[in-house]
């Protein structure tokens, strides 16, 4: 894609194209709520259009919305952040493509953090399908950001092993005997990141990626309550309810769906300017997201004050 | 055959040995077709959290007393297996060995032992309990309905609004959409909305409203003919009726959506009924429809789709509503008797709650030892994992 | 005869088959009255498609309104039966799955159906909108309700809910309204979806009754008994 | 009116041409031709924008958009049937030859013979094609309303009635240390002890009272009818979350289509 449209550059032109959207949205939204203070109902294309722009508009200039962590996020956050150079983290990544949109940016958003804290990480995955997300993630992020992390001494990927919660019922206390090499047929002996792991007991944290089973429920069951290590997850929106029970004991925080890897991904803005211009999926999607549910709130509450004012018209005839 | 040789693998020098497995016993998993056996045993000694020896178990079969065949490997920590790949009519044996990173000890062989069918899942002998509970009571005040006794149902406001909304169809000269959700006749909530079609259609066969049935299965397609068909003969005019009222669309979710949204713009039906099983779909139809001005009458089971109705239409057949409807339409003494058997499992769900609540609240916070055993008796008659 | 047989079909399968659960020997007859279910629906396929074709023959021959887009529907519908039943430029010949990379079939589910599909699926996104200006409005009591936790969970999924709230101490912290939608969905959503579930449990059972023994007979076309 | 019609209708035709013709020319590809290429994504989008337009109003290209969906979907499933169902499950059981010619592992058995009965009743189905003997399709009929009654008494009791009771067996007071321990420790905190005792007690009184609602056979006045208010109230905060709860999941299939458009289509994003 050309840097430059008509001689104007691109960032000028995406400054200028989300100013332009916001103020045909807020403009918009103006002359509808003077409308309903009339009492007069808007076309439901109106309506239509707006959402379509509403979508539209943060697609093509990426507006993106400060995220404030919620505790839930931020804790998780903190935690990573607090951990001394050279802890051990696992990264599991129990997801498949059809889940990734949601789920993989979080994943990425981990790496990223552990990897800029000079953590030692372990990359690993309970679906036959997750391996392929995950050499993305290593080829994209790991290999093409940190290029000076090394594989065995950084970062270690021991890839997909069959077997579900069988495989994290062996690793909680014996990682050699489900990975004896990791996935390039390295023994984890000769590694310098396993030095001194034996089993997930010896590790700091453990962050699970996921959203279907076996996933987070089955880590937490079956690795976090056995061995008292730390636990984070990021997780599907449409599962994250079911796991707010094990939070704060049993997980020390947990992103939900799109709005939960904006927010880590936020924080990690913050804190750390050499991610100011890496791609961030989660915010992104969140423009469209938080753009259409303003304009569907400012419906409710638009659609609401006519009724009123129409009803009280009505009384006063 | 030939038994494992245990002495020799002990002693091998070098190698690390580990205690075998103690007390593996084999017996018939209950209530099943006779096609498992369960394992239990106690786990060696050397296998432990921190420094065990033990890295894994292996699990043999002896079938009809032939060679043993590895069945299955297991993790450290485990005391038991559910061999599910035997068959009735052979006699099974098993021995476990524990296994070290370099030795593996076997336990000593179990007896003999056939898997064995039983007549009856004893397991889920509460679901038959409650089965013939709940069914004695809707046959039970079905019968009292029969003998004549009068019994009070309470309105359902969807169902009040539908001779309503015919006479408004008739009046305005606009037609009326029927659609029954978008499952097969294999879904309780279609048979639902069949039967509340049957009243409907009785109706506008009285008031001569032209109807039209969109489906998206044709099993549901030849159930509505028969029904539509069975109304106007009813009515005295079967020469009404033709098989154009009930017409299949397409199997396909989105492909019948957009179809029904083309009829309901170009037809404007005055009424739409959106009664049965609905996805995705409930909202752009449910939105389509009051767009031209439609009085919409829907009901569902689905739970995820009824705000959308809720949010959409004028009068909305909550859950079971949707089920109780056709009871309700046809003031039929039998089918009112059904809904206070009905009743009746809701008055056993409140009293069971009402107990399991009390019970579970006390035994949390002050930990009483009769009171606990109601809650377990309890969660034995309600639990069916 | 033509009524009583089908209700003593009826009755003898919905019996046979609730007695098949408690029943371990009859565990197999569920999965076998399910493919029964499957070939029959293969059956109606047949049967709606027969259908389908002679509504819209019938529109062609009558020129009803809009008979032209009879033909699209025609022309989809053979040339897409043609490339599923024959396997046309099916890479992987009679054998393969139908729909493997490269079929004819297969591109027409990619670049016709999913479009379609798709697109009629995100229409939804337009209707939310547009039920909650016309639909959200505090008529009584009921729809006030609805509306505030609706609105709850909305401004909890955005960053104003953590912007306008996220002040609060973590004493206070359930009344931020992130915090707030999730304790709506675990509560009193839990408690809503739990008693419609009873409900509509009691509601089947009693409709599978009421179908066994015959007294709900409307589907065979027939006045309830 | 009609010449504008034709007119407009052309008009967006010719813009359809024009987008094949520039997509084509940027249409990198190996596999295919170009031509093919740049149509297919230009199709698409043109299906795309045909069913976007219904949102205006009804007109032509949604009409062709509605008309070829139903053909070609009905045809999909009906393939997809033909090769899932009969040929995946049910020549197998029926029949060898047929087996070796569509390539499916044989199974025979000896209850085979039972599979000639959904034949029987299919074809029986068929015959509501015929005039006179349209009254047989009620056979099938009985057969699958019996199946789906039989199977569903059992499987709703079970899981909507039976588990759903006794899941409700909330303790009304989490993690109980006395009174006092309750008093000290009182905070509004999402996951302190009070917010855990409410949600309990909303789970409580929301499904009684949510159940009250449903009693058909009794009026609902005075506590009975309170209660039954009560539940309707919780019926609708159900609904309330559950659809602001899914708006997310509706915007992300529309920026899914916008993206398409914007990014496969038009290449204005990457």
């Amino acid at each position: 894609m050309l840097d430059v449209t008509f001689g104007i550059p691109l960032v000028v032109l995406s400054d200028v194209g989300q100013a332009i959207s916001l103020l045909l949205i807020g403009g918009g939204l103006l002359w509808i709520f003077i409308r309903s203070l009339k009492a007069k109902e808007v076309d439901r294309r109106v309506v239509f259009l707006f959402i379509f722009f509403a979508v539209a508009a943060p697609i093509l200039f990426p507006i993106t919305f400060q995220e404030k962590a919620t505790p839930i996020v931020k804790k998780l956050f903190d935690k990573v952040e607090s951990l001394p150079a050279g802890s051990k983290v696992l990264i599991a990544f129990d997801f498949d493509p059809a889940m990734a949109p949601e789920v993989q940016p979080m994943a990425n958003a981990f790496t990223r953090h552990c990897l800029v804290k000079g953590y030692k990480v372990i990359f690993m995955s309970l679906w036959a399908t997750g391996q392929a997300l995950l050499t993305q993630t290593l080829e994209r992020v790991v290999k093409g950001e940190f290029p000076e992390k090394q594989e065995g001494v950084d970062y270690i990927n021991l890839g997909y092993k069959a077997g579900n919660e069988g495989v994290l019922n062996v690793i909680v206390t014996n990682f050699r005997m489900m990975f004896p090499t990791d996935v390039n047929g390295v023994p984890l002996d000769s590694t310098a990141v396993f030095d001194g792991i034996k089993s997930c007991g010896d590790l700091d944290l453990i962050i699970s990626v996921g959203g279907g089973k076996p996933g987070i429920k089955e880590w937490v069951l079956f690795v976090g309550d056995r061995v008292n290590v730390p636990m984070g997850a990021g997780v599907a929106a449409v599962v994250a309810p079911q796991l707010y029970p094990y939070y704060p004991k049993q997980l020390l925080g947990l992103l939900g769906g799109v709005k939960g890897a904006a927010e880590y991904e936020s924080e990690l803005v913050k804190h750390y300017s050499r991610f100011e211009h890496t791609d961030t999926p989660g915010l992104r999607m969140m423009g469209p997201q938080t753009l259409a549910h303003v304009v569907i709130m400012a419906f409710i509450v638009i659609g609401n004050i006519s009724y009123f004012i129409g009803r009280r018209r009505e009384r006063r005839r | 055959m030939t038994d494992f040789d245990t002495t020799k693998i002990a002693s091998d020098s070098g190698k690390v040995v580990v205690d075998p497995i103690t007390s593996l016993i084999a017996s018939d998993r209950k209530y099943d077709n006779g096609k498992s056996i369960d394992l239990s045993w106690v786990p060696s000694i050397d296998d432990r959290l921190v420094n065990g020896k033990v890295i894994g178990y292996k699990v043999y079969r002896i079938e009809d007393g032939g060679e043993p065949l590895m069945i299955a490997e297991l993790a450290p920590g485990s005391n038991a297996y559910n061999d599910q790949s035997v068959e009735r009519g052979k006699l099974y044996s098993y021995f476990v060995s524990a296994l070290s990173s370099s030795a593996e000890t076997p336990s000593t062989k179990t007896a003999s032992i056939e898997p064995q069918r039983e007549w009856l899942n004893f397991k889920l002998i509460n679901v038959l309990v409650m089965a013939l509970v709940l069914g004695g009571a809707i046959i039970y005040f079905i019968e009292t309905a029969r003998r004549g006794k009068k019994l009070f149902v309470r309105k359902i406001a969807g169902l009040e609004a539908v001779d309503d909304a015919i006479g408004r169809a008739t009046e305005m000269g606009r037609p009326i959409l029927f659609i029954p959700g978008i499952l097969d006749m294999d879904d309780v909530q279609t048979l639902a909305a069949l039967t509340i079609l049957g009243r409907v259609a009785r109706v506008i066969a009285d008031y001569d409203t032209k109807i039209f049935m969109p489906v998206s299965r044709s099993l549901v397609m030849t159930a509505g003919r028969e029904i539509i068909k069975a109304s106007y003969q009813a009515a005295g005019r079967p020469d009404v009726y033709s098989d154009d009222m009930v017409t299949y669309i397409t199997d396909e979710q989105f492909g019948y959506v957009a179809a029904v949204d083309g009829v309901m713009v170009r037809e404007k039906p005055a009424t739409c009924f959106l009664l049965g099983a609905f996805f995705a779909e409930s909202l752009i139809l449910a939105e389509t429809g009051n767009s031209v001005g439609a009085i919409q009458i829907a009901g569902t089971a689905r739970p995820a789709q009824l705000p959308f109705f809720i949010a959409a239409c004028d009068f909305t057949l909550i859950g079971e509503e949707l089920f109780a409807a056709s009871a309700y339409l046809s003031g039929e003494p039998k089918q009112m008797g059904s809904l206070k058997g009905q009743d009746v499992g809701k008055a056993i769900a409140m009293i069971a709650i009402l107990i399991g609540v009390l019970t579970v609240t006390i035994s949390e916070a002050w930990n009483v030892g009769w009171i606990q055993s109601i809650t377990t008796k309890l969660m034995e008659i309600f639990s069916t994992k | 005869m033509k009524r009583q047989i089908p209700l003593i079909i009826t009755f003898l399968i919905g019996t046979i088959l609730i007695f098949s659960f408690f029943i371990p020997p009859m565990e197999k007859l569920e999965q076998t009255s399910t493919l029964f279910f499957d070939v029959i629906a293969v059956f109606a396929f047949f049967l709606g498609g027969g259908n389908l074709l002679r509504v819209h023959f019938n529109k062609l021959r009558r020129r009803k309104r809009d008979w032209g887009f009879s033909t699209v529907t025609l022309i989809g519908f053979f040339v897409t039966l043609a490339a599923g039943l024959f396997k046309i430029a099916n890479p992987g010949g009679i054998a393969a799955s139908p729909t493997t990379e490269g079929a004819l079939l297969q591109e027409i589910f990619t670049y016709v159906l999913i479009p379609l599909q798709s697109t009629m699926y995100a229409l939804l996104a337009f209707f939310v909108a547009s039920a909650s200006y016309r639909a959200f409005r505090a008529k009584n009591r009921e729809a006030t309700i609805l509306l505030v936790a609706a609105f709850v969970i909305l401004l909890g999924r955005t960053p104003f809910g953590m912007m306008l709230t996220g002040w609060m101490p973590d004493s206070l912290s359930v009344l931020q309204v992130p915090n707030l939608a999730i304790w709506v969905m675990n509560s009193p959503n839990l408690a809503g979806q739990r008693a419609i579930m009873i409900g509509i449990g009691l509601g089947v059972i009693s409709m599978s009754l009421r179908l066994i023994l015959g007294i709900e007979r409307t589907y065979l076309g027939e006045e309830g008994a | 009116m009609r010449r504008t019609t034709i007119i407009a209708m052309a008009v967006v035709l010719g813009l359809f041409i024009l987008s094949w013709i520039l997509r084509s020319a940027s249409y990198v590809t190996v596999q295919e031709h170009y031509l093919i290429g740049g149509l297919k994504v230009t199709f698409s989008a043109f299906l795309t924008l045909a069913i976007l337009s219904f949102l205006y109003k009804d007109n032509p290209f949604y009409k062709f958009a509605e008309h070829l969906f139903v053909g070609v979907s009905a045809a999909f499933w009906m393939s997809m049937g033909f090769w899932t169902t009969i040929v995946g499950n049910l020549v197998p059981r029926i029949s060898q030859s047929l087996s070796e010619f569509f390539q499916v592992p044989y199974q025979p058995g000896s209850y085979n013979f039972v599979y000639f009965i959904p034949v029987i009743l299919g074809i029986m189905l068929l015959m509501r094609l015929s005039r006179n003997r349209g009254w047989l399709a009620r056979w099938p009929l009985a057969f699958i309303v019996g199946t789906t009654a039989g199977l569903n008494f059992v499987r709703y009791l079970r899981s909507d009635f039976m588990e759903q009771v006794s899941a409700t067996f909330v303790p009304l007071f989490v993690d109980w240390k006395g009174v006092g321990y309750f008093i000290s420790h009182f905070s509004l905190s999402a996951s302190g002890q009070f917010v855990a005792i409410v949600a309990n007690w909303v789970i409580f009184l929301g499904v009684i009272c949510g159940i009250i609602y449903f009693f058909f056979s009794k009026e609902h006045k005075g506590v009975f009818g309170a209660a039954s208010r009560v539940g309707i109230w919780v019926l609708m905060i159900t609904f309330g979350a559950s659809f602001g709860y899914t708006v997310m999941g509706r915007i992300s299939l529309l920026v899914g289509r916008i993206t398409f458009l914007f990014r496969d289509w038009l290449g204005w994003i990457s």
